[in-house]
């Protein structure tokens, strides 16, 4: 996991998996962001092959977390299982999903 | 059934060790290649993705929850590859609990958790719990394969 | 030894199977995986390569010589991960040979074959070989770990 | 595995693990290409992060085959993983190993 902070948007770019060995240095990730008070978040998932329902459940508590402080949580670049996972939970009514990190810039520069 | 390389793929593979979160990427690695070794009768890459989350929801519930937050124990997992299914099996000797009880998650309100058990039943053709007199808590996970086209 | 994960890596897998090809890469990629999970302490890619191919090499000739050409039988593997050293052992039923009396290889005449047995007493730190009087073939592969530096 | 032909030197390109699984494949379409007469090959392991004692195997037969039949065999781009191995076995010095394919077929040119 790396995060790096651009133009005022953290951009978090996960791992190969994002299940129960990645998904407690997100939810860190995310409370260190708040803590700065830096919450508007790119989530890229563009090198993450498989997500689990642990994996779905930090994106949830991370969405949750960065709205709670005036922020919001975009996540781009989703596999093509990560797709289908957030489709069947219907997680893709909650997240904003972008093809890839630019995208989802873009769309905090409004 | 013939498998990618060539041999009978009636088999069965049993791994046992502790409930540690240690094993959780080996043992889903271990799965997707054994499943891209039998891609030919397993199927499409849809199926497998499905079956390692399956795999690892199982894996990771026993790790949480078998013997208790903070606590691992013995897992025993059987792998079957039978010509017409595949077979997951997880046995510990854990608390034990009622799956039935457990609500399926609403997903009109996404929680941080509660998906587990119900993917599992979204994925696998049949999902059996059963605690033995003994003590022994099994979750056998059952995949059924589409006819061997190529059994030439 | 605390691992990637935060746990106490003291524990042992024990995998048990066929002597399948098939089998091959998956126990590969989940001894790789494990091997990364324990990082920290394993140490270097090179170490993790190193541990890799010795095992590849162990697995792949019970796979070919232990039942006799291509028939397969039992193999029955653990792997320790001890604070100071891991181990390797790989079981099986069948043939049994001399591992002394297999010359090592002339790396100067290069050859088809030849190179296994030679290639894990490069890289393990022991290797012993001994047939049971009931006719099980044992073969331990044990690599020392360095010290650990971050025991905190 | 991939076999092209690309102005007279095919080029074998080599998955991601060249073991017991993959030897007999490669060893089956050098006989395909000496067959056909096609024995000026490059081995392109780009792709391949692992090699053993087989693959190794491998490669020595296909050497000797390729030579026997008039061809010469080259290696492009091995892993550090495999150039090590290379260097134990003194393989390195049997083998012709370019750090790519354009490199290896430059040498065939001449
Ligand atoms: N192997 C198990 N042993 C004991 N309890 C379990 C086990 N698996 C699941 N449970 C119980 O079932 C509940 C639902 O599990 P699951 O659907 O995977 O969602 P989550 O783990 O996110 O709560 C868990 O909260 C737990 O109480
Ligand atoms: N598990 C085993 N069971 C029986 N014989 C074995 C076993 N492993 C190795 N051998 C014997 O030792 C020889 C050398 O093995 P190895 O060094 O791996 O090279 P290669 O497999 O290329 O011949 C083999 O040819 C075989 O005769």
């Amino acid at each position: 996991m790396l995060v790096q902070d651009k133009d005022g948007v953290a951009v978090i770019k996960m791992d190969e998996r994002l299940d129960m060995v990645a998904a407690p240095a997100l939810k860190e990730a995310i409370s260190e962001l708040v803590k700065a008070n830096k919450t508007n978040v790119i989530i890229d998932l563009e090198q993450t092959k498989f997500i689990d329902s642990s994996g779905c459940g930090a994106l949830v508590a991370s969405l949750r977390a960065l709205i709670k402080n005036k922020g919001d949580m975009k996540i781009a670049g989703p596999s093509h299982q990560a797709r289908s996972l957030f489709e069947l939970t219907r997680l893709h009514r909650v997240f904003e999903i972008y093809d890839d990190v630019e995208t989802a810039r873009l769309t905090f520069r409004k | 059934m013939k498998t990618h390389a060539g041999e009978e793929a009636d088999m069965v593979i049993r791994i046992e060790s502790q409930s540690k979160l240690l094993l959780l990427r080996p043992l889903c690695y271990f799965v997707r290649h054994l499943l891209e070794q039998l891609a030919p009768t397993v199927g499409a890459e849809d199926i497998c993705n499905n079956l390692e989350l399956a795999f690892t929801e199982a894996y990771t519930n026993i790790h949480k929850y078998a013997y208790g937050s903070g606590t691992t124990g013995t897992v025993i997992i059987h792998i079957h590859i039978r010509p017409e299914e595949l077979e997951f099996t997880f046995e510990d000797h854990g608390l034990g609990y009622e799956p039935c009880c457990v609500p399926p998650p609403n997903l009109d309100k996404p929680a941080e958790g509660g998906l587990g058990l119900w993917l599992m039943g979204e994925f696998m053709d049949e999902c059996a719990y059963t605690r033995t007199p003994e003590g022994r808590n099994i979750l056998r996970l059952i995949k059924r394969l589409p006819a061997d086209a190529d059994s030439s």
